[in-house]
């Protein structure tokens, strides 16, 4: 009972505040909602017990991405009034289409699932370790050890492009 | 003109942000407006902008009498009246020949040098506020009142004196005056101590001092620099030297002088002031002759028709004033002020090219200018 | 496990309250004289010229975008840190590595002057 | 009871609320923010399988996707200040150039 | 206070110095350099007067400036006097001061209405400031100055206050009987502004 | 629901009490404070020696009139406040104050939730707390709030690199992420981890000075510099949550530091047999003393210091700092490691 409540109220602040974050006519607006947006996604992950996931979710997404998104909204602060959304932008057509056939797809699985059942969960991983952090560390250091290094990597290479195209050609 | 500005690291630029400093900001000391260039914070134009205290002065003065242009002189620079008060009297005298009794001279040079460590009390303060250091803001007033409470004692006003007459001054020393003067050198010695305590072995203040808005002595004194920021740069200037005036003469004392020309070299050049002004006003307490306290001066003041430029040693530097007398009638025919903050806030907008808003403050604060005068 | 976050979200709940009451309770007690000069934005008491959403330093967005990358390594620390005794020798090269590659993305930006602030 | 239907559909919703802004926003940098919830909605089935399935593997792939997305932001918000400093501007339409 | 019954004077005295005085150096040696440009010489409680001619002001203050014997390297002052009667009705005047010499030595020249002077600017930077505070004043042109602003009144002021025909109370569009009027008046005015 | 939400909505509205009398009452002691080291009284006319005058603020503060300014983004405005304070205030609620204690008959544990990550937690929420700052900047739409917060952000999210790299440190101490795990093993360890850790703790330190925008890296509100920081257009009550969010991040830190470093509700060498007798204080008096030690800590140094600039403060932030908890990271690892 009290998981449903929770879910529902946090799925319509999820889809209300995405919806937002597309329709604002100001883009600092739009950020704010985004961070919204993913403080409620972060709610949700730990309703379903990824708590190490919804820290980092909170830590990466919503305190420091969305910073970086809110900096650069105010650097290239364009003078002109702001984009008005209207519906016959770009590719509106195409994208409702999209969207359309997404949500189609969306009612077959629905309807799908209630054909048949999703299986039952299988028997949980044994790791040496308790805790939601510590598993998922487990997992991280051991099993995903040459995804995690490469993933590093993949950071310094954003790094170093960042600061190459932040840099003033002369 | 093209010394170099401080240099920083790669460029990561872009666009430029015109913001408004002052008037009416914490730190320009007053009414000063400046108006910054930035890029990121980072200064790339500076232009100052005066006249919000422009009360007339000068103009005013065409039409008041010779005596009462003491008062006027009080209204200069408003923390420092006694130091105008003195240049003042002092140019009516050359221009009317008027000898002055030694030890009103005397009197004078006491009362200017105590002028002086409450002027430089009080840029002290300010100047380690706009770096953020509170406390020795509140230090530095402490013993400001010390002085203020001597003055009170001797002419009744605490802040605009109007403590000389044209040919000496209008009372002498109250009873026991004196030793409460020699009472504050004491005290003033040991709370310098603490001051540079304070300030001049904190890291965060070396860092934020050092190497900014160097200026070197010959630049300085292209830019009409004086007083303790030429001398900040290394130029040996100081009128009470070289244009000795009242009891200068007979005193014995330095003059600090800076190296690097920067900001540091600025507040080391004022704190040794300190020390100098105590020891003169040590030397003239001791030296002071008996006498009358004012000259043989005409019950009706009119000098002759003719123009005079006298230059005293104001806190700020070179305080001049160039009077016209045209001989005939009861006010000075021009009346013009040479104020040393108009002429060392001149130098601002080349001290900040370069460096960071924060430094803006600090410059201001490292030139010690007084808006009633630069304003007039 | 879940059941410890009811509190945070009642915390939640009552801080983002509080607020909104303090608000909403001192908008109706304080006065209103609103007039035109006390309406605008400050600006060392010159009337503003141009619009404060000029554009800023580009230094910002290097300040952000190093923090987010070293903010994602840090984070992936955490659970390093807290295995470490299971882990030990292995974890520690394994840290090693991944500190080897941060410290060789700090040296690139430090030498490139993305660490200066002018 | 909640399945992980609901948290499919959940998802799918902002994956298309994501993908809406995407096709018909100008100013990129909302276009960038409706990727960023494209990659959230990922990230909620992720995590709502590896509930479901008890296997934390979920749990690690979202938090690459994180890293991922964190790697995506800089790079994409640089080019974004390279380009702006250039053009002065953020509207997609006029960013249709290889060159500039 | 002034007194109203005395006829304007026609200019400052001037007085020539004592025969018996020896010249100083720098003087002797700008006579040497540039005999026309030398129009008079004054001396007056124990200040030297050179008035020069107001088109060589630049190349006297190069001359006074670099000169060996004069190196005048602070420019304490620049301001200027107004005698209206005289066709060539201000004075511009320049307060020197040789570091080397330790000696004082004021220039003038002499300058209609109208009529621009050379900046000094360039010999001496400090002049900047100065210059431009006399053209607010007195509205004296300098040529050649890097940037002739108002420095003290304000932009759009009309007049220039220090001028001897300039009313003490100032332009007049502002004054009226009582000084409540005028405050009656920009209350009114600010009123108007929030509506 | 009496275990669920009864007892830790009354502890939450005790905490948020006790926060707000702290903060107020933290404003006094700092005026006061400041003002003895500057030989002055400070505040005395309200109450004996000036202590009601923080209730005189509150309700000038409260009474005060409320301007958004006419070229304001209204509702970002309004918002701004609400999402600097709520983070600050949240994170009280992982925060140990004491151990257990037994109240009416219960067993009641004196913080209001432990949770797994709760050192992540702490983080992560506080982390929230910069998008007020910014967002104030922005919607007041005039230029020196704008760069005033445009500097607090930069500087909030350089020194929290530098923070949480200590904290990584102290994890790998403790090997929990638990508020209440990190005290009680520093318990079993018998030892405070600010005596193991005295880089991570100094930078911890500095770092939270930093954080908190507090005196010498007070360059946001530097008001000789930027005129009053990011909350010059606020005024009222919103000015106020500001404000609050201000002197409850400060002691947010300060409990933080205790917690980790200085062993919490632990009394002073807590393995040190003859000194039991300390133990007769109960522990949330030993929380409070230790967390009133680093407020006069934060009091002093702003009563002696001069400002930094900000290029030196970045400086300090990411070429000393960051180098430096990294190094001690890696020593920490390689120590535990040896000694294993």
């Amino acid at each position: 009972m009290a998981e449903a409540i929770a879910f529902y109220v946090l799925a319509a602040c999820i889809l209300g505040f995405a919806v937002l974050v597309v329709t604002a006519k100001n883009p600092v607006h739009s950020v704010v909602f985004l961070v919204l947006d993913f403080l409620c996604v972060a709610a949700l992950y730990v309703t379903l017990g990824a708590e190490f996931v919804a820290a980092i979710q909170v830590l990466v997404y919503a305190g420091g991405i969305v910073v970086l998104y809110l900096f650069v909204v105010m650097l290239v602060n364009v003078k002109r009034p702001p984009e008005a959304f209207r519906a016959g932008g770009r590719h509106a057509m195409l994208g409702l289409a999209l969207a359309g056939a997404v949500l189609v797809e969306a009612a077959a699985i629905a309807v799908w699932s209630r054909l048949s059942p999703a299986a039952p969960a299988s028997a949980a991983q044994s790791l040496p370790v308790s805790g939601n952090t510590e598993q998922v560390g487990w997992l991280l250091y051991t099993s995903y050890l040459v995804p995690f290094e490469v993933a590093s990597m993949l950071l310094l290479v954003a790094m170093v492009g960042a600061i190459v195209l932040a840099r003033k050609e002369s | 003109m093209s010394s170099p500005t401080p240099q920083y690291g790669p460029m990561f630029d872009t666009d430029e942000l015109v913001i408004n400093m002052g008037p009416q900001h914490p730190s320009t000391h007053g009414v000063l407006r400046v108006v910054l260039r930035l890029d990121g914070e980072k200064v790339v134009d500076a232009d100052v902008v005066i006249g919000y205290l422009h009360r007339g002065v000068e103009k005013l003065s065409e039409s008041r009498s010779w005596a009462q242009i003491v008062l006027l002189t009080d209204r200069l620079d408003y923390v420092s009246a006694a130091t105008s008060n003195v240049g003042y009297c002092e140019t009516v005298e050359k221009l009317m020949a008027i000898e002055v009794p030694r030890r009103a001279k005397y009197l004078r040079v006491i009362l200017s040098e105590l002028q002086r460590i409450a002027s430089h009390l009080l840029w002290l303060g300010t100047h380690a506020m706009d770096t953020g250091a509170m406390t020795v803001f509140l230090y530095a007033f402490r013993e400001r009142e010390l002085i203020l409470d001597l003055f009170e004692e001797y002419c009744g006003a605490r802040l605009t004196y109007n403590s000389m007459r044209i040919g000496g001054l209008p009372q002498d020393l109250p009873p026991s005056w004196d030793r409460k003067v020699l009472e504050f050198c004491r005290i003033m010695e040991g709370k310098l101590e603490e001051y540079e305590t304070l300030l001049t072995g904190n890291r965060i203040w070396l860092e934020r001092t050092k190497g900014v808005g160097v200026i070197d002595g010959a630049e300085a004194l292209a830019l009409g620099l004086s007083g303790p920021p030429l001398r900040g740069s290394g130029v040996r200037r100081d009128v009470r030297k070289d244009e000795p005036y009242a009891a200068y003469d007979e005193m014995e004392f330095d003059v600090p002088l800076g190296v690097a020309g920067d900001t540091f070299d600025r507040y080391v050049v004022r704190m040794q002031e300190f020390r100098q002004s105590i020891r003169i006003i040590r030397q003239a307490m001791q030296g002071i002759p008996e006498g009358p306290i004012l000259g043989k001066v005409p019950r009706l003041i009119k000098p002759p028709a003719g123009e005079v430029y006298h230059a005293i040693e104001s806190p700020k530097g070179e305080l001049g004033f160039f009077i016209v007398s045209d001989g005939k009638s009861m006010s000075p025919y021009r009346f013009r002020v040479r104020p040393p903050s108009f002429c060392n806030l001149q130098a601002l907008p080349r001290l900040v090219k370069g460096h960071l808003i924060a430094d803006v403050v600090a410059l201001i604060g490292s030139l010690d200018v007084v808006l009633g005068e630069v304003d007039r | 496990m879940v059941s410890a976050y009811i509190p945070i979200a009642l915390f939640l709940l009552v801080a983002t309250g509080f607020a909104v009451f303090t608000l909403v309770f001192t908008g109706l007690l304080h006065p209103r004289k609103y007039n035109k000069v006390k309406l605008e934005p400050y600006e060392c008491g010159i009337e503003p010229t141009t619009d404060a959403r000029d554009r800023y330093s580009i230094r910002y967005y290097l300040v952000a975008m190093l923090f987010v990358i070293f903010d994602v390594e840090t984070v992936f620390m955490f659970p390093w840190a807290v295995i470490f005794d299971k882990l030990l020798l292995f974890g520690l090269i394994e840290m090693l590595v991944f500190i080897g590659i941060l410290v060789v993305g700090y040296y690139y930006a430090w030498q490139k002057g993305a660490l200066e602030w002018v | 009871m909640i399945t992980p239907t609901h948290y499919l559909l959940l998802s799918m919703a902002l994956f298309t609320i994501g993908l809406a802004g995407v096709m018909t926003r100008r100013n990129i940098i909302i276009v960038f923010m409706s990727i960023e919830l494209m990659l959230n909605a990922v990230n909620i089935n992720l995590v709502a399988y590896s509930a479901q399935v008890q296997n934390l593997v979920g749990q690690v792939f979202a938090i690459f996707v994180i890293a991922v997305a964190a790697a995506e932001a800089a790079v994409g918000l640089g080019i974004l200040l390279a380009f702006y400093r250039n053009k002065e501007t953020v509207n997609i339409d006029e960013i249709n150039l290889m060159k500039w | 206070m002034a007194d109203v019954n005395v006829a304007p004077p026609a200019g400052p005295p001037d007085p020539p110095p004592p025969a018996d005085l020896p010249v100083p150096a720098a003087i002797a040696g700008l006579q040497l350099a540039m005999p026309g440009a030398i129009l008079a010489l004054s001396f007056f409680v124990g200040d030297w007067t050179v008035v020069v001619d107001r088109t060589a002001i630049l190349d006297v203050a190069r001359h006074l400036r670099t000169a060996s014997g004069a190196a005048f390297d602070i420019c304490s002052d620049v301001t200027a006097t107004d005698w209206p009667p005289r066709p060539e009705r201000f004075d511009v005047i320049y307060c020197l001061f040789s570091t080397t010499h330790g000696q004082r030595l004021r220039v003038k020249a002499r300058v209609a209405d109208g009529d621009p002077i050379d900046s000094v600017t360039s010999v001496w930077p400090a002049a900047n400031w100065l210059e431009r505070e006399v053209f607010d004043m007195f509205g004296i042109r300098f040529s050649g100055h890097p940037d002739l602003r108002r420095i003290l009144m304000p932009d759009e002021w009309q007049g220039h206050p220090q001028r001897k025909d300039y009313p003490l109370e100032g332009p007049g569009e502002l004054l009226l009987e009582n000084p409540l009027d005028w405050l009656k008046l920009r209350q009114a005015r600010d009123e108007a502004d929030i509506e | 629901m009496v275990e669920l939400v009864l007892i830790p909505l009354l502890k939450i509205i005790v905490v948020l009490n006790a926060t707000l009398l702290g903060v107020t009452y933290m404003v006094l002691l700092e005026r006061k404070v400041i003002a003895w080291a500057q030989s002055r009284l400070g505040p005395m006319r309200v109450g004996p020696y000036g202590v009601l005058q923080p209730v005189a603020d509150a309700m000038k503060l409260m009474l005060k009139e409320d301007i958004t300014p006419a070229r304001a983004d209204k509702w970002v405005f309004t918002l701004a406040p609400i999402l600097s304070m709520v983070p600050a205030l949240v994170v009280y609620a992982v925060i140990p104050f004491g151990d257990q204690v037994h109240l009416f008959g219960r067993q009641i544990s004196l913080y209001i939730t432990d949770i797994n990550v709760g050192l992540l937690y702490v983080v992560s929420v506080t982390s929230v707390g910069v998008y007020g700052i910014i967002l104030a900047g922005y919607s007041s739409n005039s230029k020196w709030p704008l760069l005033a917060s445009l500097r607090a952000s930069a500087q909030l999210i350089s020194y929290e690199i530098a923070i949480t790299l200590t904290l990584v440190s102290v994890v790998l101490m403790s090997g929990t992420l638990s508020m209440v795990g990190i005290v009680t093993s520093q318990a079993s360890q018998g030892v405070w981890y600010a005596f193991i850790q005295p880089t991570a703790f100094i930078i911890f330190f500095i770092g939270g000075l930093a954080e908190t925008n507090r005196a010498p890296f007070d360059l946001p509100e530097a008001e000789q510099e930027l005129t009053g920081g990011f909350h010059t257009e606020y005024s009222g009550m919103r000015f106020a949550l500001f404000f609050l969010a201000e002197y409850a991040n400060i002691i947010v830190v300060s409990s933080v530091a205790t917690t980790l470093f200085l062993g919490g509700w632990l009394r002073p060498f807590p393995n040190v047999e003859f000194l039991s007798f300390l133990g007769v204080v109960p522990g949330w008096c030993w929380f409070l003393l230790k967390s009133f030690v680093f407020l006069y800590l934060f009091i002093w140094v702003r009563a002696t210091l001069p400002r930094y600039r900000y290029d030196q403060l970045m400086r300090l932030g990411w070429k000393v700092l960051i180098p430096l908890a990294i190094a001690n990271l890696i020593l920490t690892a390689i120590v535990k490691v040896a000694l294993a």
